[in-house]
């Protein structure tokens, strides 16, 4: 686990209310360096029944790097959330990605098999942007 | 004041017995409702009594149940009024809808032809028209509503659009207007024009009476109906039900085949091929049966008070936009909070326990037209209470001051 | 010599147990199969306290319930040796035969093509082609067999009778032979012909692995596999169901809609419109759960333990005439004894508490080619015993002799 | 309930084994009068799944007729047996027989809404036929 993910992790743990939560996963998305207006396309969009999420992938020298956006806070947040987790790493550790971290911070439902908010197809778009 | 007695319905649901401890408020009945311990053992007690394949066995299992399968059909006949060889099961309102679809609609509908909708339709009522359309020539045309989502049709735009076919809801899953169809059917009966109720919406709420509706075909699915999963129910007239032709084909709806030829039952056997959903639809009987022993006037009168209830909530919700009808509707409200994404809203809620849907609803014509990409949708039935609503108040404050 | 506890597994099946004092043996198996504890607490369980409807919701049992769905057809894909997209969910082996004739098998059929299948066909998988024929204008071409019912397809015939699709059974209802489908599937696939194959009396009895039999399409139902009615399965190769139309259309399947234009979801999602039979595919998942701790295996060597058993047993009959393969097959045999009415036997069977299936058995057209008007079928599971098939011997004698 | 039918409920409440009570329904196909071969025509038939019945209706003299015949056995007993309930009765008799009859005699699941004998169709082609 790289050291972003550990400290990712500890801040997940001290939360004793969804109030704490949310307010950090906001404030990531309030972070979040804005999607270059040009990349707000139809094209880097991923179409959830709730709400909308683009998401650019790009390679350089060897590693992967992501920005993305959403139109509901939460969801920007969760997207400032994955791009911290992904961007920046190589392919393979992409594909090799344990899952589990999500568990752990108690963020499986949001990205499971549903539809609903387009978080589990942008990780599928960045895991099958790795396998390429 | 009280015409239904919630704490005892609430117990009769095991599905709310056993969240009671973690006090969850379950508000999205309109996407699908909780079964009574009479349906649960409905369906056990068919699988360790009766267990057998329909309509073709001679032995005491086989008899009983086939027995039991048109029994329930029976049932679901005298609950809205049909001859029981009106009643097709199928797996839900979607397969009912498509049912017509295929084995009829297709089959009238030629180039230049007007077939006639809403754009409050639930997808499912409205893409099997869309392809008809598409495929055939047709033209999709729509209804025009007011503020209060009341749709108007006139005999103008039925001669005027060539109208050989209409499909409306007959309550809405997003605005829960109760449509006037027996006016809207009586006009297309005037015109000679087949007519489709949706009334996925409307089974659970109100009494229905098909023949004194006079609409060619009614549908609605088991699961949004205190019943299974994989249930549905298509009435279809007489004189329009011999006029299918089956779109699937198979085991039991043939009295004669060979490879040269074949010779069709009668409906409604020539609708169901292969093994029907035998333990599904006695189970979709017995759930009718839980509703007609609380009696559908006491529900759509507990049901006014809960959204009484509701309204008074909501309107104390800064920045609250209803897209609903005012006059008469059941206990479905959808709505937005202006700045706020209703997907966090929806999420936040979920976080407190409160389930509610959010999204387009499987109505993004609507959305459209409403210009809106979604929307919250709380949507309540009969074992919901007064307490659950104020809670849903607080949280929704809550929440909604959290997030400006 | 004992592969499968049968005293422990009678005592799963909530039927057999509250049957055992009545002493009824059912031999009707082919038909459906009980269903055993696992799967009547998967369907109570799933109500109790998941229940919700799937794909989209945030909601807690909205996400939970779309992942047990989801869960459930990885179970079946990896049943079957099958990609988890591969997998849809259907109402039956005649919903899911049906669903490859309208949205895929119609499209390519052309005046004068040659649909191939067989005379021993269940009309489930005969009729959706003759339809196909009747209206594209191809003709319906069939597969000649021995005197064992195996089948025989040659390079030549594909070529000579232009065949662009083919439909067979993989065990067949009737006459129990397990047919060399590998075979058949090359020969295919050489002339790249896409070609079905009917599982249905298959998936309870043998191991299957679509990729390695390399067919396009397989089906079978889940009430005949210890699941619930109302639930069945198809498989298609990922290259085929891209390019199926989906012939029912509504919630769920479209990502985009708008009066003008909708824009379809993907495959499987794109084939299931509508409330999907959740509940069903999560307790089919757990029948096939309860299937593979038994082991398939170990069931189809018991199964074979009773088949030679039951044939000891019809061998001490007098006139009787066995409409079987001799070599592989599964418990089913279907029988005439010459002279007697199939149907009175049955009758009799019946009054002797033992459930045996009589008539054309869905396959009129082998019941022309053997040129009887039908016949007794006796169809075994893995919770039959010797000493029923005894039982069952015994009765038959005395019957016969009544009706001599 | 006129002679001939409790004549037949009683002898169905003497049976004690299947073998009696069996004996005594193809006994009375033995003795059903046989049909007229001109009337053993397809337009008579009536198609169920495991065993044909043939049934031909008359009036005469305001009274209805019943002939018809079976390829089972068992089946053509019961033939035999409906054709006693029925034939010579008034329409109106027929509309409004008591159905409990088949119950009592232990017949119920014989003559219930399947299709698998016929006998059901056969009972309703009756009615029909006295409805008319
Ligand atoms: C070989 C075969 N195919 C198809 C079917 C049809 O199955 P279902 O009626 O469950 O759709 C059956 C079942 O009777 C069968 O035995
Ligand atoms: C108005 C309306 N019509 C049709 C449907 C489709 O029902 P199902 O998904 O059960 O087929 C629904 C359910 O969401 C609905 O609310």
């Amino acid at each position: 686990m790289h050291k972003g993910l550990k400290e990712i992790v500890d801040s997940f743990l001290l939360f004793d209310s969804w109030e704490e939560k949310y307010e950090y996963i906001i404030d990531l998305g309030r972070e979040l360096d804005p999607l270059n207006k040009g990349l707000r396309t139809d094209a880097n969009l991923i179409v959830g029944c709730q709400s909308k999420v683009w998401l650019y992938c790009e390679e350089k020298n060897n590693k992967c790097f992501f920005y993305g956006d959403s139109d509901a806070l939460i969801t920007k947040g969760l997207v400032a959330l994955i791009i911290k987790v992904f961007s920046g790493l190589d392919k393979d550790e992409i594909v090799n990605f344990d899952k589990a971290f999500f568990e752990k911070i108690g963020l499986r439902s949001k990205l499971s098999m549903t539809r609903s908010n387009g978080l589990n197809l942008m990780l599928q778009k960045i895991i099958n942007f790795a396998k390429k | 004041m009280k015409y239904l007695d919630s704490e005892k319905i609430r117990k009769e649901f095991p599905f709310i017995v056993k969240n009671k401890e973690s006090k969850l408020i379950y508000f999205d009945n309109a996407a699908t409702t909780h079964k009574p311990q009479a349906v649960l053992s409905s369906i056990a007690n068919y699988y360790t009594y009766t267990n057998s394949n329909t309509h073709r066995s001679s032995h005491v299992q086989g008899v009983s149940s086939t027995e039991k399968y048109e029994q329930a059909r029976q049932t679901i006949a005298d609950f809205i009024g049909a001859n029981t060889a009106e009643i097709i099961f199928t797996s839900g309102a979607t397969d009912s809808i498509n049912l017509v679809a295929n084995s009829y609609v297709q089959n009238i509908i030629n180039q230049g032809d007007g077939i006639l909708t809403t754009e409050i339709e639930h997808h499912s009522n409205f893409l099997p028209w869309q392809k008809i359309c598409k495929t055939k020539g047709g033209e999709l045309k729509m209804i025009s509503f007011d503020e209060n989502f009341k749709i108007r049709v006139s005999e103008d735009q039925l001669i005027k659009e060539r109208i050989k076919f209409i499909a409306i809801h007959h309550v809405s899953n997003v605005t829960a207007c109760i449509q006037d169809v027996k006016k809207i059917i009586k006009l297309a009966k005037k015109l000679d024009i087949p007519i489709l109720i949706d009334g996925s919406q409307a089974a659970s709420h109100l009494k229905i009476n098909v023949k004194d509706l006079d609409c060619d075909f009614y549908c609605f699915s088991g699961h949004k109906l205190f019943g299974p999963t994989g249930t549905g129910i298509l009435y279809a007239k007489d004189e329009k039900i011999r006029k299918f032709l089956p779109n699937k084909l198979g085991g039991g709806m043939v009295s004669h085949a060979s490879v040269k030829n074949s010779v069709w039952e009668r409906a409604p056997l020539l609708l169901e091929a292969g093994t029907p959903n035998i333990c599904g639809s006695i189970a979709l009987a017995d759930a009718v049966k839980y509703i007609l022993k609380l009696g559908l006037d006491n529900i759509y009168k507990h049901e006014n008070m809960l959204a009484a209830c509701t309204i008074d909530v909501l309107k104390r919700i800064p920045n609250i936009t209803l897209y609903r009808c005012s006059e008469s509707s059941i206990p479905i409200f959808s709505f937005n909070i202006n700045g706020i994404h209703h997907y966090d809203i929806a999420s936040l809620l979920a976080e407190n326990k409160i389930s509610v849907r959010s999204g387009h609803l499987c109505c993004q014509p609507l959305m459209q037209k409403l210009n809106i990409n979604g929307c919250l949708r709380a949507s309540l039935s009969i074992y919901n209470t007064v307490d659950e609503i104020e809670q849903f108040g607080k949280s929704l404050l809550k929440i909604v001051k959290f997030l400006t």
